[in-house]
């Protein structure tokens, strides 16, 4: 009998959560009796999350690998999935600890925080100000890793974080909000969106306003979105972890979990088949690698792949 | 006062029996489309036929059917409340608010419950204080509404609901039968006798169908909407004193989007858009097909978008396909 | 002097937006820059096009609830058309999308004229079929800046006299519908038959085909949008303008348009669309939390109606002749 | 008058318009409604340069036989001919175009729109680019309205429009199509002397133009004073048709009804009881001023007006509609306040609007219901709905007033118009009022059942009841008033009795003249 693993993404459609499905398949290949049932709501909305939970767990899967649009609002859902036997993870997006197994961030938050900083500041020699494009208010990574450049902003003399602001992971707001940091700091320096509709959005808006070159956008993208961003200067380098490994390595871990093969807790090394294991902390989250830095010397040889 | 010489001919009650009324009627035919679906489903998916996958089924559509009722008699009335989702937003706002307070459960209802009231009341007022149309004054609020959940809370949660809290989304009353279900099936028979038996709702019909002629004949018209809005803004805050313990959590986003899936289940139900008839056994029918749908799609891992499609296409069907029918045997006729 | 001030609704609406305009910029004097002024104008052109559209159909007693889907739609159809075909020029592009966006208000229209179907139950249905058909179109994958040519994103960007192309259709198009409103008899008809559907149909009006068409123009605007949307956001996906269509009838009503029917203007709904994009796009910039826009949004309209009913609210007719006659 | 030779001249079917020939013939014209039969092979003729009058009960299908002739509605089967030769009109485009324009029953314009643009919608002229010619139509709508004599600006919003010029508009509307034949169906009946006698002066230059008139009216004395030739409608049939010189009143009545009717007013003479309502110092801002009156049991007092002198403002403040802003109101001596209809019903204060359709009933509901809907607290238990309760009242009022329908569970929409009459009266009187208050009860209504609603009124004031009668026909207010109060422009302008009841006198004080005769 084979084991089904549900992969939930916050919303269908979108081109990171389609990668990580990739490397889903992979490992179900490898692992060869695993079927994966990839879903998601339509819109990145909680509910619409939890609707398909409940579908999942009439279907009784054996796990259920989550990116989640809501930390808190999914908790009795999963816990019901929990008590009815099934395993349950979450990844990218996390849960809190009530409602998961464990949590498999796809880097360390700490080395993301000062990931998009670090960015930023390579490219400003001379400092200056920078604000931040964040995704949906309602996302937890994003907050998680803003308030971890937060922590080590001191260590970049220099660089002044002047705004937050947030364009909802949609492509029209965010570019007006970009639109707006652009004329409310006429000195600014750099858009750092830890996003990848964010990113893109931000690059678009800086394109139009012909500020290509003299305001960097960076933080979080997709190789395939930022390819044409990257070659304008818009954007002279952004950082992302592979969606692919991400898909992989969650999978691998249900899988374990699910067969018995590992148990979720604090101090435990899970394997993770090529991508080596992860080892959890004493919420029961693990890292699974650093954030891969791209640009102009490297952006060709990934945007076809994701 | 004389009596005509003749006498008056005596006209009867009425021309056709109960049966016959009730063969052909809209929830006849939603009876049999809800027996369909069931078994469709049941072939479908080994999954389905569970009770307590049955039960779980029954929260995709609780919350909504219960605003459903207190909207479908708003809709029969001539009014719309498209803000529905926003009470939502706002009641579980306060409560949040409220737990940061220390308030405990009951104290945690009576909030939800008021705030819902308020903001009937604020619609309601604005309806019919002020003569402006429902449907641009609820677009309004609708903004309004989650606008302020949004300022209070910006991109946080409110979380920490004391654990009695969770009964009313999670809890069960008796085996599978959930206190969701439990509410909705009260609910259900409450709004049934409110609209059918009482003058009350029969003055809502006569509302909805002529509201001059309504208050030409002493019916107080006024009184009566807002009484509608406020019982729509109540419901509307008991559906969000059960998501949000059924959520454990508030954002300002929960229930986004809510408002056009509840017009559409009490449109689908056989409530008349433009007023003037309807009924609550069809409304509930209604919300059980769409449940039922729902779930059935679920279990086959077919994406909600694909689903949304079936309804829509099944709300212009249902409307249109009696029309259809009328214009077809009357070309025959002819 | 009230039927002044009536008559001057346009009047007073842009007034606000003049005062709303100056109180931004005594907190943000850049704001009020000619360069940040078009930009703003720029910014709202896609909800002014649409509102133009929703004005017509509400015109005639109707609501399409349906424009944000069908922009989605086209939006997604012609990106599709460019990933398969970079070639094809933009002319053909805006036809494409103009026809296409027609056609899916056709659908509306029929529906409401042929089988008389309330029309806000027609378009909150075809509101999610439309969404669902993106869905299947596009396999609910993203197109991306990068799949898209470059003349296709490049056309809406491009600036003539300093204004870019973006705003230059919704000035002709403001035009157009002020034209066709004013001296077509299609244009008066709209007003006729919204005003008084019953007497339309004494003057050789066909009221069905009236709202028919009121449609199609809804349709054709929504779908030359959704090209425009697509090509600026560089981006098309199943969600894209989600929730707009509220946004769009706010627009209308801010401006003046009676929901009832068979009142509004051109203009009403031009500076409709240009409030809630001033209000828009000041936040950020006054450094008012984002938060903050939908409540402040939502104040405007009810503001709005209130006062468009105060003004609009039938005077009663005057019986008793007083002072002037008295004297 | 004309004479009368020219009927035989029409038989021969000349194809020119020679005056006194045969211009415009309908026959064998039959339309079906769903469950209704409006017309059955009827016919009608009209010559140029003479005004024929239709008559006949309501729903004899007058109005259909215009909306026909105008292209609204398609007949089942029959020919329409002009100059002789067949024509067929599929849209009201087509009728215009034949020549054809009407001014309607209802009222077809449009709030709105400027004046030249109500005249002129659905044919505007045009000029490039196929553009509306904004100019020429308001040169054409200023030249139309001089023609009629009025001086309305063509660049006005109807909305700002009072009545009478509403009127106006709509009658140049009909001129702006260059017609043949002009049909006016009920023109006068929401008109003032005045604007009436505009009307007849209109009627004959068209006649003198060698239009072909149809005239439609249920007022005897301007059908003798205009109509060259009559046509009657029964039921949708054909039931007589010649020239007024050989017509008398009575014969024209026998037609229309297949009885002869007494016109006289039935008013029993009763003994007045005890005062029952007074009202006093009754303003308003803008509609009306310092009323008041008093009122006893069993007598009927008539309000006589001319159009838009307030009087249904007035009734409909005394009813709780509109708010007064000053004055008071007793019944039996108690003073008390009315905020709402519901607030005068439970004082028995009850009212009987003009409008039957929007006002009167609750189309959609059945007959039942809407008898029972102003009394449900009393056929009900504790809010809760009694059916058996409610058929039984309904029953009890309704064959009172000997109504006519299917069952009482019917729909009362699909009643007539006299019987949809008849249930408003039977929702009141189920209330058991002290006082009701009548609105223009005989307006469009034909002359049979006008004769019975008199009759019942008279009952109704014999059984104790005290009756306010608002009226605009002299007739009725003469034969069926104790006592007459006339209204001019939101104020009273005088209370008439006994000897002072004459029209000369209601017509003076209506239209304002200073009493030389005082
Ligand atoms: N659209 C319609 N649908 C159904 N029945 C109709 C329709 N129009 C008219 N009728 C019916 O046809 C009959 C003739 O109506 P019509 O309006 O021609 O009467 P009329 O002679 O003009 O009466 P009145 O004197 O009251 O104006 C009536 O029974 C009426 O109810
Ligand atoms: N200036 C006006 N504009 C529009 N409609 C008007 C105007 N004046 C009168 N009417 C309409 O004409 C009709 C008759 O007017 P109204 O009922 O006010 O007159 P009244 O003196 O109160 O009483 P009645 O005419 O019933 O004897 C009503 O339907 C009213 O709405
Ligand atoms: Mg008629
Ligand atoms: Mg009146």
């Amino acid at each position: 009998e084979d084991k089904r693993i549900a992969l939930v993404v916050k919303a269908l459609g979108i081109g990171f959560f389609e990668a990580a499905a990739k490397g889903a398949e992979e490992a179900a290949k490898e692992l060869g009796d695993v079927e994966i049932i990839y879903t998601g709501p339509t819109d990145t909305t909680a509910e619409g999350q939890i609707e398909v939970i409940n579908s999942l767990i009439a279907q009784r899967v054996d796990a259920i690998a989550i990116s989640a649009n809501d930390r808190d609002a999914l908790v009795p859902a999963l816990k019901k999935a929990m008590d009815r036997g099934i395993t349950v993870i979450s990844w990218d997006s996390g849960v809190a600890p009530e409602g998961r197994e464990m949590h498999l961030n796809p880097s360390s938050n700490a080395l993301i925080g000062n990931m998009i900083i670090k960015l930023a500041s390579d490219h400003l020699p001379d400092g200056g100000d920078v604000a931040v494009l964040s995704a949906s208010a309602t996302a937890t990574n994003q907050n998680t890793w803003i308030e971890e450049m937060n922590k080590v902003k001191d260590n970049y003399p220099g660089i002044n974080v002047v705004a937050t602001v947030y364009g909802d992971d949609l492509a029209d707001k965010s570019y007006r909000e970009a639109q707006g940091l652009m004329q409310t700091y006429p000195d600014l320096k750099a858009i750092i969106a830890p996003t990848s509709v964010g990113i893109v959005a931000a690059a678009q808006a800086v394109t139009d306003a012909e500020k290509a070159g003299e305001i960097n956008v960076t933080g979080l993208g997709l190789p395939s979105e930022m390819a044409g961003h990257v070659k304008s200067g818009a954007s002279k380098s952004f950082a992302i972890w592979n969606p692919i490994d991400l898909g992989y390595s969650a999978t691998m871990i249900a899988y374990n979990l699910a067969t018995d093969k590992a148990k979720a807790e604090p101090g435990a090394e899970i394997p993770m088949g090529r991508m080596g294991s992860v080892k959890l902390d004493d919420n029961n989250e693990g890292a699974m690698a650093d954030p891969f830095v791209y640009d102009a010397s490297n952006i060709d040889e990934f945007k076809d792949i994701f | 006062m004389s009596e005509t010489a003749a006498g008056p001919r005596e006209i009867p009650d009425r021309l056709s029996s109960p049966i016959q009324r009730l063969t052909g009627s809209w929830e006849t035919l939603l009876l049999a489309v809800a027996i369909a679906v069931f078994f469709v489903n049941t072939m479908a998916s080994p999954y389905f036929l569970d009770p307590w996958n049955l039960s779980d089924a029954t929260f995709n559509f609780t919350e909504k059917a219960m605003i459903g009722f207190a909207m479908a008699l708003l809709i029969i009335s001539g009014e719309i409340d498209l803000s529905v989702a926003s009470i939502i937003a706002l009641a579980s706002t306060a409560m949040g608010f409220a737990v940061q307070l220390g308030f405990d459960t009951s104290a945690l209802v009576a909030t939800g419950l008021l705030v819902g009231l308020v903001c009937g009341a604020f619609n309601g007022a604005l309806v019919t204080g002020l003569g402006l149309p429902s449907i641009v004054v609820t677009i309004g609020t609708m903004s309004l509404f989650r606008g302020i959940s949004y300022i209070v809370l910006g991109d946080q949660a409110y979380t920490g609901y004391p654990s009695s809290f969770a009964y009313f989304g999670q809890g069960y009353v008796w085996w599978v039968f959930s206190f969701e279900l439990a509410l909705f099936a009260a609910l259900a028979v409450i709004f049934a006798v409110l609209l059918h038996k009482t003058n009350f709702g029969r003055a809502v019909y006569a509302i909805g169908n002529n509201p001059t002629g309504a208050l030409f004949s002493g019916i107080r018209v006024g009184r009566v909407k807002f009484i509608l809005f406020l019982l729509t803004g109540l419901m509307s805050g008991i559906a969000a004193i059960c998501l949000t313990s059924r959520l454990g959590s508030t954002r300002p986003s929960i229930a986004f989007g809510w408002e056009l899936e509840v017009v559409t289940m009490v449109v689908l139900g056989g409530i008349n858009i433009l007023g003037g008839s309807g009924t609550i056994p069809g409304v509930v029918l209604a919300a059980i097909v769409m449940g039922m749908v729902t779930f059935g799609f679920g279990l086959l891992n077919v994406p909600g978008i694909v689903m949304s499609i079936f309804i829509g296409a099944l709300l212009i069907a249902v409307i249109a396909l009696p029309r259809i029918w009328r214009r077809i045997s009357k070309g025959t006729r002819a | 002097m009230i039927q002044n001030a009536v008559k001057s609704r346009e009047a007073i609406l842009a007034l606000a937006i003049l005062a709303m305009t100056g109180l931004i910029a005594t907190r943000f004097p850049g704001f009020i820059r000619p360069a940040n002024l078009a930009n703003v104008f720029n910014d709202t052109a896609p909800l002014i096009i649409l509102a133009l559209g929703q004005m017509v159909v509400i015109l005639t007693r109707c609501i399409d609830l349906s424009v944000a889907a069908n922009l989605a739609l086209t939006g997604m159809i012609v990106a599709t058309i460019n990933t398969v075909a970079p070639d094809i020029p933009i002319g053909l592009i805006i036809a494409i999308a103009i026809s296409l966006g027609a056609l899916l208000g056709a659908f509306n229209g029929i529906l409401v004229w042929k089988l008389d179907i309330p029309p806000i139950v027609v378009t909150l249905g075809t509101m999610t079929i439309y969404r669902g058909i993106i869905f299947l179109v596009s396999e609910g994958q993203w197109i991306n800046a990068h799949e898209m040519s470059e003349p296709f994103k490049h056309f809406p960007r491009a600036t003539i006299a300093g204004l870019p192309v973006l705003s230059w259709i919704a000035i002709l198009c403001i035009t157009l519908f002020a034209v066709i409103v004013a001296r077509t008899p299609l244009g008066r008809a709209f007003f006729a038959v919204g005003g008084n559907p019953n007497a339309a149909v004494y003057t050789g009006i066909d009221v069905g085909f009236t709202r028919f068409m009121a449609y199609v123009f809804a349709g054709a605007l929504s779908g030359l949008t959704g090209y425009l949307w697509v090509a600026r956001y560089a981006v098309a996906y199943v969600d894209i303008a989600g929730g707009f269509e509220l946004e769009v009838v706010a627009a209308c009503v801010i401006g003046g348009v009676s929901i009832a029917g068979g009142i509004g203007s051109v203009a009403g709904a031009v500076l409709g669309a240009l409030f809630l994009g001033v209000v828009k796009n000041a936040l950020p910039v006054i450094n008012i939390s984002p938060f903050w826009q939908l409540a402040i949004s939502g104040s405007a309209i009810i503001i709005a109606i209130a006062f468009n009913a105060r003004a609009q609210r039938q005077k009663g007719r005057v019986i008793l002749k007083t002072a002037e006659h008295a004297t | 008058m004309l004479a009368s030779s020219q009927a035989i001249a029409a038989e021969d079917g000349n194809a020119t318009a020679v005056p006194g020939k045969l211009l415009l013939s309908l026959s064998g014209i039959s339309k079906e409604f769903p469950g209704v039969r409006a017309l059955s092979e009827v016919s009608l003729d009209l010559y140029p340069g003479e005004v024929t009058a239709l008559v006949g009960e309501n729903g004899a299908g007058k109005s259909t036989i215009v909306k026909i002739l105008t292209g609204i509605y398609q007949p089942d089967g029959g020919t329409i001919t002009i100059d002789g030769e067949e024509v067929f009109f599929p849209t009201a485009h087509a009728a215009s175009d034949a020549g054809i324009t009407a001014i309607h029953q209802e009222t077809v314009l449009f709030d709105e729109l400027t004046v030249a643009e109500n005249i002129f919608i659905g044919h505007a002229p045009k000029g490039r680019f196929g553009l509306i010619d904004t100019a020429r139509m308001h040169r054409d709508a200023k030249s139309l309205l001089e023609r009629i004599g009025a001086t309305i600006d063509p660049g006005a919003r109807l909305r700002d429009l009072g009545i009478a010029n509403r009127h106006l508009v709509a009658i140049a509307r009909a001129l702006s199509v260059d017609a043949r034949v002009v049909i006016m169906d009920e023109p006068t009946a929401a008109l003032s002397h005045k604007e009436i006698s505009e009307l007849y002066d209109l009627v004959e230059k068209l006649k003198a133009d060698g239009k072909a008139i149809l005239f439609i009216s249920h007022k005897f004395d301007e059908i003798f004073r205009i109509a060259d030739r009559y046509t009657v409608f029964r039921d949708g049939e054909l039931a007589g048709s010649g020239t007024m010189a050989d017509v008398s009143e009575d014969e024209l009545v026998r037609m229309m009804v297949g009885r002869s009717v007494d016109q006289i007013f039935p008013k029993q003479q009763v003994a007045l009881g005890e005062e029952v309502l007074r009202v006093s110092d009754y303003c308003h801002p803008s509609e009306f001023d310092s009323i008041g009156f008093s009122l006893r049991k069993g007598e009927i007092l008539g309000f006589y007006g001319l159009v838009g002198a307030g009087r249904s403002e007035f009734m409909q403040a005394l009813f709780g509609i509109t708010k007064p802003s000053r004055g008071t109101v007793s019944i039996e001596g108690r003073n008390i306040t009315i905020n709402s209809p519901a607030d005068a019903i439970s004082e028995g204060i009850v009212y009987v609007p003009e409008d039957r359709g929007r006002q009167g009933t609750v189309i959609g509901l059945p007959i039942f219901e809407n008898v029972t809907l102003p009394s449900l607290s009393r056929t009900s238990r504790h809010g809760f709905i009694r059916l058996a309760e409610e058929f039984s009242l309904a029953r009890k009022y309704t064959s009172r007033l000997d109504l006519r329908a299917a069952s009482l569970d019917q729909d009362v929409g699909n009643l007539s118009g006299g019987n949809q009459q008849k249930v408003v009266i039977a929702k009141w009187l189920a209330t058991e009022p002290s006082v009701i208050i009548l609105d223009e009860p005989t307006k469009g209504i034909d002359i049979g059942s006008k004769a019975a609603v008199h009759e019942f009124m008279s009952e109704l004031a014999a059984s104790g009841l005290a009756v306010v009668m608002v009226s605009s026909e002299i007739p009725e207010i003469l034969g069926m008033s104790d006592r007459v109060i006339v209204m001019k422009e939101g104020r009273i302008a005088a209370e008439l009795t006994g000897e002072g009841m004459n029209p000369e006198s209601l017509v003076r004080a209506a239209a304002g003249i200073a009493e030389a005769a005082k």
